[in-house]
């Protein structure tokens, strides 16, 4: 049986929905040592800003029951940077579209950062992160409100072409709403989740892991969240949405699929094993014989 | 950078909280002394960062001290036990000519040294060696620094041992100097000290380069303790990450 | 050296601050069978509901990566039985106040119970679950507004003389300001966190395994969650706060203290391994010794 | 009900994704056939609930088929390695005096079935014994129930072994029955049947009653299928449940 992994995206036909996940892949290159990244669907990268970023104090990472607590806060080389050199050099190693991620402290910051990524031919979507727990003054508070989600939202939309991905937090009462507004001011398809706040102490010196205290908590155990809000998104939008939160194996990304996720990321899985989206792919089409389906995108949003 | 399966073939305590583990399997990733591995324990999400002490064809030597979750488990395991490593991580120490350097190590700083100190020999290089311990009970590898011919000095906090103080007592004038051990001795050392190299720890997400989780900022701009480093040159250091 | 594991709720002394949690130790009478319930610090029996309760239909429960979704519905055989028979059996095995964990569909119901349960004397504390994600209309809906969290505390606390500790569910955008309002109107106390809302899907049926879809999801895997938000409160509201979720092993206690809990409360960890109470009481003494701590109630909110 | 450590003395497959698992340890805490015990296995975080399929002093069999993460991990066991289980969970079948019981088992329903025989036997009650799988290749068990001299049928969905239906098919008018299998077989059973005892499922939270996980509705009143089961009476049974 040839089992058919692929999928699409607003229009962009990817060939599988594996997607490495912002933030827990660089630009690929320490991936590419290792395997070849074209397997992939494609590949988003770290958020980027306008302005080079050190990002947070360390320590910047806690390790939990089935996760990790991260407060990297947007480190990196700045939007010319990434423009000029990370892109370039990624396009010599993989030669499909990529998801530019993209955070701003202002709507302003989003709408440059987007409209410089809009002229980059190898971008394929813009991922806007509205939700990044790690950094104050933008982010998660952006994330958190419709009518901040709808303003970044329309803003971006008017100055690029391409497809368009807000990435919402799960930090809300209501995700549903916030999936809403986005849809409403024009995004092309959600991403979601980003991380959950979380915090760990260390009982020997009474002071919190993480240098600020707080961070965004990811990896299996944030799955089942991940997946209750795909669900409920996917049944509420018209719009692809990109599903991701504690995926780390083949079934879960068929669970994933099938609560309503056009393409999957994978995130903390790639920190812990550097071949899981390789392996994850490897065992796509097994496991699909097994469970007897045939073309992979049928099944997006089968749960009733 | 591997993902290998290691099997135990000695584990065992030398020191206080201190253990010794020996390892079968494919060292080839492994270049230099001061690199190091990951290991996945069966039950922790992260992997364990450790020094490589010592590597040859097909056996790695890992010395950890139990401190936690994973380490504790660590001290559990038995011989024909597997452990998945992400073996040749990081940079480790450039070996540079220069009349008797040191090598400055405090408690879990100090296996790496040991295969600095052989790869150092090899390269007709003799040096002093300063190792830095609380107390009596913790000291460890003595014996095997001065089995490989090398002038050894111990300094232990409460004096319960070797001399009493810090291993910066020791160190002369214009000594190069190989560091690796807790960071307020790091500072102390370079303070002390005109040219070397340090190692540095964080508390690491992925160790390979990816999740920016144990930056730092140096002369030579942003760098990863886990692939530029852990090891880092005297001219590079800027104290201020703190 | 003596170690003082005592703590205090609002005037009421525990001997210890390890507390089985609501709906997962049913009335203690399973637990008695294996160890003396006298060593625990109090109990949380089973939410109580005016009227008895059958709850949701089966599967309410799936398995999770460090935890599990449980969508029981507070099936309870309704507060004239637990009042005559439960909390009576109760007493005759456990000679220490209660605390009485009460759910309603109508700020009338709250009150109704918390009236009932006012004049037992061996109910030392009502705890308002206002935050079941398990049944529709109430529940949920209440702990998650502002307002309702506000009048629903300010009804109850003028029918009773018993602390009242109002239990929030952490599916907020600001659990902050929720724990305010419950301040503001009077609480005298918090207990949080209850469930995730979480969801699984059976990939063979691509069915949800949960009959009711989704349900809440606790276990190790909320933990940072958990103390996250128990950190949060407990800095911003001045009455003592009641930390759960994810609790597994004495270690987890002291982090949670040290977050700011003045006690805790075990849920899932007790359906995994029944002495998984007496084990944390037992080990606690251990654990200070170790970590220098004379007096553990010292340690509460100790984290800067 | 206690949390005992059992050792793994056998562990090996009997039929198509079906394994057979003796423990040693201490089984006092099972009374009656039809208990279940429950299975910690070290990367669940639930315990797996598996009916008692013959146990005496210091030893339990249990029968699992392969259907998820918990019980293919279980098939990777190896003699000597230990499990945490619950023993003796849940209340069993009645010993009821009858003539020529049947003992009606679908698939994983049989494992109960075989140690009930046997403490029939001991009643002097000679059970006649039904069977049903979906293929030759899921048959278990039917060598052990005919060692016991009993009389037993096995029907297969496809026809592939011994006769080509449902167990009902076999069911003669008035026997007392006492089955284990999927809900849908109970139904027909319980239709063809007056009098008998049914062994329900459910997915667990604790397997000990306190979690409300399991509870069903029956004639007298809210049951949980884990402590007042999962063995029910004909006559509490309601099928309104699902
Ligand atoms: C490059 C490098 C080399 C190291 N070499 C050695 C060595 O040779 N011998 C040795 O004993 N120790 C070494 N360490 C420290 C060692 O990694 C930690 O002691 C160990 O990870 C603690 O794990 P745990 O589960 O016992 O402790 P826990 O406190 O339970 O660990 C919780 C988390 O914090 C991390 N963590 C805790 N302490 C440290 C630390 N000091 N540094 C980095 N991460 C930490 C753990 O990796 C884990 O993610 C090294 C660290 C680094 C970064
Ligand atoms: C009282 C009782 C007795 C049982 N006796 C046997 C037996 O003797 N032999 C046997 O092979 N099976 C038996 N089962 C079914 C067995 O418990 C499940 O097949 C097993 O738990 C599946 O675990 P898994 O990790 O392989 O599957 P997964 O699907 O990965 O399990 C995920 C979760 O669902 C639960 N689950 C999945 N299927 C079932 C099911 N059918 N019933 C209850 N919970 C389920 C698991 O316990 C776990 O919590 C019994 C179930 C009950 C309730
Ligand atoms: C170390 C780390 C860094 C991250 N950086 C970003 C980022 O820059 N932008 C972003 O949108 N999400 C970022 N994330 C969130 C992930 O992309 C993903 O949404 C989240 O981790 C959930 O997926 P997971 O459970 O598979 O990790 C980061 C996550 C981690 C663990
Ligand atoms: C099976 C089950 C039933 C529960 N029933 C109740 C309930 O009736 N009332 C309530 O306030 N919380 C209820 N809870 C929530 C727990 O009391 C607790 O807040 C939550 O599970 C987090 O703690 P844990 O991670 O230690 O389980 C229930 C939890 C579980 C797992
Ligand atoms: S630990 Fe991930 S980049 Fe260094
Ligand atoms: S499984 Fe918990 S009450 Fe039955």
């Amino acid at each position: 049986m040839m089992i058919d992994l692929s999928t699409e995206l607003s229009g962009l036909k990817l060939d599988n929905p594996v997607i490495p996940a912002s933030g827990t892949f660089g630009y690929g290159l320490e991936f590419a040592k290792i395997y070849d990244l074209n397997i992939l669907g494609s590949i988003s990268i770290k958020g980027t800003t306008k302005d080079a970023r050190f990002g947070n104090k360390l320590p910047r990472i806690a390790e939990c029951y089935a996760g990790l607590i991260n407060s990297v806060g947007l480190q990196n080389p700045g939007i010319d940077h990434v423009i000029n050199n990370e892109l370039p050099e990624l396009r010599k190693i993989f030669n499909k579209p990529v998801i530019a991620n993209i955070s701003g402290f202002s709507v302003d910051e989003y709408v440059y950062c987007a409209e410089r990524m809009d002229k980059i031919s190898n971008v394929g979507i813009i991922e806007i992160n509205v939700s990044c727990p790690n950094v104050h003054g933008g982010g998660i508070t952006f994330g958190s409100d419709c009518e901040k989600v709808f303003e970044v939202t329309q803003a971006v939309k008017k100055v690029t072409h391409k497809p368009v991905y807000i990435k919402l937090t799960p930090n809300v009462t209501d995700i549903v709403k916030i999936a809403l507004s986005a849809e409403e001011a024009g995004a092309d398809g959600i991403s979601l989740i980003n991380t959950l706040l979380g915090m760990r102490i260390d009982i020997k010196t009474h002071r919190p892991i993480i240098a600020n205290k707080t961070g965004g908590f990811s990896g299996p155990a944030i799955f089942p969240v991940a997946l209750r809000m795909v669900y409920q998104v996917h049944k509420a939008v018209n719009i692809p949405v990109i599903g991701m939160g504690g995926i780390s194996c083949a079934e879960d990304v068929i669970e994933m699929m099938m609560a309503g996720a056009s393409a999957v990321q994978i995130g903390a899985a790639n920190l812990i094993d550097p071949l899981a989206c390789k392996k994850i792919i490897e065992d796509l089409p097994k496991l699909c014989e097994r469970l007897k389906i045939q073309r992979l995108s049928d099944i997006i949003g089968i749960t009733d | 950078m591997r993902d290998i399966n290691f099997k135990i073939i000695e584990n065992k305590k030398i020191a206080r909280d201190i253990y010794k583990m020996i390892l079968a399997g494919d060292t080839s990733d492994i270049k230099n002394p001061g690199q190091f591995v990951n290991v996945k324990l069966p039950f922790q999400y992260l992997r364990r960062p450790l020094s490589v002490c010592d590597y040859n064809d097909g056996e790695l030597t890992l010395i950890y001290k139990t401190v936690g979750s994973g380490t504790n488990f660590m001290s559990t395991l038995k011989n024909g036990d597997v452990l998945s490593i992400l073996s040749g991580l990081g940079n480790g120490y450039e070996i540079i000519k220069s009349d008797e350097p040191v090598l400055i190590g405090g408690g879990v700083g100090i296996p790496p040294l040991y295969a600095l100190a052989k790869r150092l020999i090899e390269n007709n290089i003799r040096p002093e060696i300063i190792l830095g311990f609380n107390n009596f009970e913790d000291v460890f590898f003595e014996e095997e620094f001065k089995a490989l011919d090398l002038n050894v000095k111990i300094a232990t906090l409460d004096g319960s041992y070797g001399s009493k103080g810090l291993v910066t007592d020791f160190i002369k004038n214009n000594q190069y100097a190989y560091a690796c051990g807790p960071l307020a001795m790091l500072k102390a050392v370079y303070k002390k000290i005109h040219d070397g190299q340090f190692s540095f720890e964080a508390r690491m997400g992925c160790g390979f380069g990816v999740c920016m989780g144990c930056s730092m900022k140096t002369n030579s701009g942003f760098k990863r303790i886990c692939t530029d480093g852990p090891v880092f040159k005297y001219s590079e250091i800027i104290w201020e990450n703190d």
